[in-house]
């Protein structure tokens, strides 16, 4: 039997906040895709730290396969992304999401 | 007997049913013998119930006989069920047996005519429409048989469908119909809520006085738009725009007096409720005088006789509101022999000169067709009264009951029926001198043409000699001083209220016969060989000529309203308000809709913003919630 | 057995989306499926007990437990009939569509099927929020139907449908909610009565909306005129009855106290949009105009039936249902066919049509007989329960009915003889044809539907309520 | 006692290493603007959350961490910037001005109301961590846990990856007509 040694989980959740936090700051204020995308990918890991956390503090796996799956879910978010990212630079699109608003009303 | 009467109901039906399906794989002569056979068959079927009931003693002579619950509301229900019993044999009889012989008289009558299969298809039809009318079990098939008697009648004025003139009687008789159906709907309504029946035993029950005042009233509305009294009586002129046979069977001997039948049936509730027996006698009285009176200015032969429908018809309900059920029934059926024959021997007329109607052409046709002058004159004198004919034995009964009913306002009936036959007298003959003597109109001599020896002369006359037979003799079953098989016939479904004296009798007798031959006289002096000028007076000859302006008051009181309502209605509320609103409501929602569109920058980071800031608001809600 | 009902058109819709048939399998498809499901239906007429009665063929599933909702489906006699007239009416509609040909023949099928299957489930959902989910599942496919299909103007005209009918069902949702919440089910059948005045308001207006009463017609002329024959027939013959069919099963069963509050506006809405239908009916300038008028005119009728709450009103209003449902399908089915013909609906250009053609003719004047319900029809025989039932709530009622049945009269023979009668209208060229086989294969079973319950009423009335006593139904709320 | 107490200093220095390693990585992803700069920080900051993995036993979820994530598909990141070529932006300008003001706000927001959340539910179950034994986090108890109790997810996760990769290959492929067109999205 393992206890948890260094600091309480509360820590880590307090980085994972941190880490979700800024992400989601660079979703909102970046307009070139891939940094986007880039800052998509530091919010799901904050969440996956998140999980983990979790996990080990309830000492139950399933928080794991949780963080694990979302692994998967954002490489394929990450594949999707960047084909998107290539297709419009095929296009001769600039870089810049503000630039994409078919969907105005 | 029971089955007698369902095939008696059942044949014509097939007939129509058989016609129409058959479609052009029946050849049209075909259709007319098959329409024919029906209808005899259906006279077979009621000779076969007559004789059934003749079988059973006279105090047990009503069967009902019930093919399935036709419907049903709860603990109320009406049953598919044919009454037989003396009066509804009586009537079977009549409009199997005359209506037999005027589809017979058709085929001759609509050869030649394109589309003779649908004529008979509506002809069965309406055959099997007044069988169920008088057959009825119950008072809700009766209305069924009702409705549907002005449904064939509908199909069949409006028969010429191409002539507009048709189409508008048509309609319009549908429609005056139809507000007598519905008048009698509401009183059936009243029948359900007071008895939840509508057996023809529930009217026997008590009920107070207004309850059946109203459910009286409601049949008499019923009864007299269908027999053309007034107030709903303009629109049997307009339906002799429908083929002449079908004014012979349809708007003279069966539909039309419907009314009649109506209230002998019912007269259960019309004895509780006396004050609207008198109207009926009342409005029968005005009606025949009235008709007397517009039958004199006419030029169409067949709305003269129409008129004249008009007026006997007004004999019968003087006799049904009075209560002397046997006579009116009596009368109902001479009048259906000798109208018939009138309307028919017209018919062969209208044939002979290409379908010409008016009067002033014709002249002097008794030397061109010596046999149909003598059955129009059979016809004439049944019709006047004159012994030994058939009006006569019939219509004096109903004086003499009028009489026998005493008080003023009895005698007042009296004197208008007696009055009456007086402008039958003069009506009748001014038609048949006009139309028969004379010399030959120059009209006359060009168009004339004469029926040959073939099918179609046959089929015109032999049915045409039938009913001057009958018209001859067929009053002499009753002479109500010294014989009355009818009555005692009819004794135990309407046994009269009133029984006039011997005294009355005679009295009526004699005054009627002294006034319609005084009738003929004035008649033969004005129209026959003396020619004499005819008095003038023109406010009354234009008030007769536009029939005392009933169809103008009509129209102004009920059809423009009802035109400029619903103008109105589509004007000033469904247009602005219905339609407008939903215009409105789509053009409100759009304008919002782009209002709101605004928002939707179409930049995803926008969107990333309200996710964002929503889930910083709802996480606060969540905590502050837990 | 009920959920085969409702499923066998699904799955052919689904079926006829999916593989990339040509259009006359496709259509032949469709109509070998409505078929089918009359098959099974007249199986469920031989298999109800109408002696017993009451709620059979029931099914049920827990759906979301924690709510009390469940997929909870079965059927009452009355709703027997009602499930008849969906599948027979839209077979007819179906085979019409089929011959007539429509674009987009696959797409066109399968959301005819669509809509088989959902106003099914309207019929025999035995839970508020099924119910409701059938009930918008209905919609989906007319709105798509009317406004892709339809004439010219059918963008407004599904837009007005769309805005009447989703502020109807909004409020139906809303009351659903609170109604299912407050009482800890949702089951239809075993949800205790209400005495919420708002909650049955909100039942009522999307009913009303939905069939339509007087003032919330809006959506009607636009939606009858610019939609193909079909499914305009579709739309006044069945989905009409839908809503008819929620007043008699929620409205007047769940809320007695409310319903008897209201009786009396209702009631006058309901003549008052019966006599006002019948008389835009007589003015109206064109064929659908009339047909659709006077639907407003019946549903006034149907829900006074209803709202009479007593046998002989409750008797007759699911009558008339059936019989209305038949009669106005067949007469928007003969407008398709007369414009097919004249290109035109326009009642002064037409005229003169019965000369040569009497299979038009003589299908016409039928329908049109037994649509201003002469006596011995089945029409007659539902109006006559219905004002019968009426009058015993009051006689006013019965004789605006009266006027109305008058009316009627007037209506309906205009349409007959200015299509049939008089002198040839300009639009009318003699080549016109007379009706085609297939049309009257359409027209005539549908007749013939009629014909039958003109001469036995009583099935349907008869065998509607436990014990023809729809008032004993209706006060223990359908146990 | 000494040895644990010894060990926990141990752990607290590596997490404090790692955290701001973390906290670090995670900033620069967001401020460089050359995603160049950005991509190599966030292989950082992904390294980084690896370590964390290990000191809450999760060895398995950290090995993948670094070899799927910070290394196949940042390599392709990587890649795929490398094709484009490297663009700037100044990371603070254009859109509308209130949509920076709001996510300052809504990030910190979230931020905050995390940490108040968390620091409210401090102590009790959160400052109790169970016990776990030697295998909780190994391959084999992953894969067990796997390949049982959550064979659907793993089933359906494989799905998602075959989904996304063929729709990676249709964006990315190049069209044999012209240029502009892209397949429909």
């Amino acid at each position: 039997m393992i206890a948890l040694l260094g600091p309480e989980i509360a820590w880590y959740l307090g980085v994972a906040a941190f880490l979700f936090a800024t992400g989601a700051f660079g979703v909102l204020l970046r307009r070139n895709p891939l940094i986007v995308l880039l800052s998509l990918e530091i919010m799901l890991n904050g969440a996956n730290l998140a999980l983990i956390g979790f996990a080990r503090n309830l000492g139950d796996g399933k928080g794991q396969i949780f963080a694990l799956t979302v692994m998967a879910v954002a490489a394929s978010e990450v594949v999707v992304g960047l084909g998107l990212v290539v297709a419009l630079n095929r296009k001769r699109i600039t870089l810049d999401v503000d630039l994409l608003n078919t969907l105005r009303g | 007997m029971v089955a007698g009467a369902w095939i008696c109901l059942v044949a014509p039906l097939a007939a129509a049913c058989l016609i129409t399906l058959g479609g052009q794989r029946l050849s049209r002569r075909a259709a007319g013998w098959v329409a024919t056979a029906a209808c005899f068959v259906a006279f077979g079927g009621a000779v076969a119930s007559f004789v059934g009931l003749l079988t059973h003693s006279a105090s047990d002579r009503q069967f009902v006989s019930t093919a399935w619950t036709w419907i049903t509301g709860g603990s109320y229900q009406s049953g598919l069920s044919v009454l037989i019993d003396p009066l509804s044999t009586f009537m079977m009889l009549i409009v199997a047996g005359v209506g037999a012989l005027i589809v017979w008289y058709s085929i001759g009558y609509m050869d030649g005519d394109d589309e003779e299969r649908r004529y008979f298809a509506y002809m069965s039809l309406f055959v099997f429409s007044m069988l169920l009318l008088v057959q009825a079990g119950n008072l809700l098939l009766l209305l069924a048989g009702w409705g549907m008697v002005g449904l064939s009648s509908y199909l069949l004025i409006g028969y010429w469908h191409q002539r507009p003139s048709a189409i508008a009687a048509a309609k319009k008789a549908f429609v005056m119909n139809a507000i007598g159906d519905a008048t009698m709907a509401l009183a059936f309504f009243l029948l359900i809520q007071k008895g939840n029946s509508l057996e023809f035993g529930v009217l026997g029950g008590q009920f107070s006085s207004t309850v059946a005042n109203l459910i009286a009233l409601g049949l008499l509305g019923g009864a007299v738009a269908k027999s053309a009294q007034i107030p709903l009586h303009t629109w049997l002129p307009d339906a002799m725009e429908g083929p002449t046979p079908v004014s012979a069977l349809i708007h003279a001997a069966t539909m039309v007096t419907a009314g009649v039948y109506l209230i002998v049936r019912t007269h259960a509730i019309f004895e509780q409720a006396p004050k609207v027996a008198d109207l009926a006698a009342g409005l029968g009285a005005a009606t025949l005088l009235m008709a007397g009176l517009i039958a004199l200015v006419q030029v169409d032969i067949k709305r003269v006789i129409a008129y004249s429908t008009m007026s006997q018809i007004g004999y019968m309900f003087l006799g049904a509101g009075i209560g002397s059920y046997p006579n009116a029934m009596f009368h109902l059926m001479t009048h259906a022999f000798f109208k018939a024959l009138l309307f028919m021997t017209a018919g062969i007329v209208i044939h002979a000169l290409v379908d010409e109607q008016d009067i002033r052409k014709m002249g002097g046709l008794r030397q061109f067709a010596p046999k149909t002058y003598w059955a129009f004159l059979i016809g004439s004198l049944a019709l006047v009264g004159i012994f030994p004919f058939a009006g006569f034995f019939s219509k004096d009964s109903i004086l003499a009951a009028a009489m026998a009913k005493g008080g003023a306002y009895g005698y007042i009936l009296w004197a208008v029926g007696l009055a009456g036959t007086f402008l039958t007298g003069l009506y009748t003959f001014r038609l048949l001198f006009l139309v028969f003597w004379g010399e030959p109109s120059a009209f006359v001599r060009e168009h004339f043409h004469p029926l040959g020896r073939d099918v179609v002369a046959f089929s015109l006359a032999i049915p045409v000699g039938v009913l001057a037979v009958l018209s001859i003799v067929g009053g002499w079953i009753q002479f109500s001083p010294w014989w009355h098989p009818v009555e005692t016939w009819l004794q135990i479904v309407a046994a009269p209220i009133v029984s006039p004296a011997s005294w009355q009798e005679w009295t009526s007798i004699a005054l009627s016969l002294l006034l319609g031959l005084s009738g003929i006289a004035v008649a033969w002096a004005l129209y026959g060989e003396r020619r004499l000028a005819v008095p003038r007076v023109a406010w009354a000859q234009r008030t007769l000529e536009h029939k005392f302006y009933f169809d103008e008051a009509y129209d102004a009181l009920f059809y423009e309203p009802a035109v400029y309502l619903a103008k109105l209605l589509r004007r000033g509320v469904e247009q602005p308000l219905i339609a407008e609103s939903g215009q409105d409501l789509g053009d409100d929602t759009r304008d919002l809709g782009g209002f709101v569109a605004r928002a939707q920058t179409g930049l995803v980071r926008t969107y990333a913003l309200a996710i964002a800031s929503s889930v910083a608001v709802l996480a606060i809600v969540f905590v502050i919630v837990r | 057995m009920t959920t085969l009902l409702i499923c066998l058109p699904l799955a052919a819709a689904l079926i006829v989306w999916v593989l990339p048939l040509n259009p006359v399998s496709a259509g032949s498809l469709s109509l070998l499926a409505a078929l089918a499901e009359v098959g099974i239906w007249i199986q469920l007429v031989a298999r109800y007990d109408f002696g017993q009665g009451g709620l059979q063929f029931s099914e049920r599933h827990s759906w979301i437990k924690d709510l009390g909702v469940s997929y909870h489906v079965g059927v009452y006699g009355f709703s027997v009939w009602l499930i008849g007239l969906t599948v027979v009416v839209m077979a007819a509609a179906l085979a019409y569509a089929f011959w007539a040909g429509r674009e987009r023949t696959r797409a066109y099928m399968g959301l005819m099927l669509f809509l088989t299957g959902a106003i099914v489930g309207v019929f025999v959902a035995q839970d508020l929020l099924l119910f409701y989910a059938f009930f918008e599942a209905m919609l989906i496919p007319l709105y798509i139907l009317v406004g892709v299909w339809g004439g010219p103007g059918r963008l407004g005209a599904t837009l007005k449908f769309v805005l009447y009918t989703m502020a109807g069902s909004l409020l139906m949702l809303a009351s659903i909610i609170v109604y299912g919440l407050s009482q800890g089910t949702f089951d239809l059948v075993a949800i205790g009565p209400s005495s919420s005045q708002w909650v049955f308001l909100g039942f009522v207006a999307a009913f009303a909306i939905k069939a339509p009463l007087f003032p919330l017609h809006g959506w009607l002329p636009d939606a009858y005129r610019e939609s193909s024959p079909e499914v305009a027939a579709i739309l006044s013959g069945v989905v009409s009855k839908a809503a008819a069919y929620g007043f008699l099963r929620i409205a007047v069963t769940k809320f007695a106290g409310p319903a008897h509050d209201f009786r009396a506006p209702i009631l006058a809405l309901a003549a008052v949009g019966l006599i006002y239908g019948s008389l835009l009916a007589f003015r109206a300038p064109d064929l659908r105009g009339v047909i659709a008028y006077s639907s407003l005119a019946q549903m006034g009728l149907i829900t006074m039936g209803v709202f009479a709450v007593n046998n002989l009103g409750l008797d007759g209003a699911v009558l008339q249902m059936v019989n209305h449902g038949l009669v106005s399908v067949t007469l928007f089915l003969i407008a398709g066919m007369v414009e097919r013909r004249a290109l035109t609906g326009e009642l002064r250009r037409l005229g003169g049509m019965a000369r040569g053609r009497p299979a038009l003719a003589t299908v016409l004047l039928t329908a049109g007989v037994i649509a201003l319900a002469v006596p011995l029809s089945s029409a007659f025989a539902g109006e006559f329960l219905i004002l019968a039932g009426v009058f015993q709530r009051g006689w006013g009622w019965a004789v605006a009915g009266a006027v109305a049945i008058v009316l009627a009269a007037m209506y309906v023979l205009r349409l007959v003889s200015a299509v049939l009668h008089r002198e040839v209208g300009p639009a009318v060229s003699d080549s016109a044809l007379d009706l085609r086989p297939a049309e009257l294969g359409v027209t005539v079973p549908l007749l013939v539907c009629l014909l039958a319950l003109s001469v036995w009423p009583a099935a349907i009335t008869q065998h509607s309520f436990r014990g023809d006593n729809g008032a004993s139904d209706v006060a223990t709320g359908f146990r | 006692m000494l040895v644990a107490s010894a060990g926990n200093v141990l752990v607290w220095m590596v997490w404090i290493v790692a955290a701001f390693a973390c906290l670090g990585s995670g900033v620069a992803v967001v401020s460089f603007s050359n995603p160049f700069y950005s991509a190599l920080a966030l292989i950082g900051n992904l390294g980084s959350l690896a370590v964390l993995y290990l000191l809450l036993s999760a060895e398995f979820v950290a090995a993948a961490q670094v070899l799927v994530y910070a290394g196949a598909v940042m390599v392709m990141f990587l890649f795929v910037i490398a094709y484009i070529g490297p663009r700037s932006e100044s990371p603070w300008a254009g859109g509308p001005s209130w949509q920076a003001v709001g996510a300052v706000l809504a990030s910190g927001a979230v931020f905050i109301e995390i940490v108040v959340a968390v620091g409210l539910k401090a102590g009790g179950q959160l400052s109790h961590s169970e016990h776990v034994d030697g295998t909780f986090g190994t391959p084999a108890y992953i894969g067990r846990l796997f390949l049982t109790d959550h064979l659907l997810a793993f089933e359906i996760t494989s799905i998602v990856l075959l989904v996304a990769a063929i729709g990676g290959v249709i964006l990315g492929a190049h069209s044999r007509r012209s240029v502009d067109e892209v397949p429909s999205l």
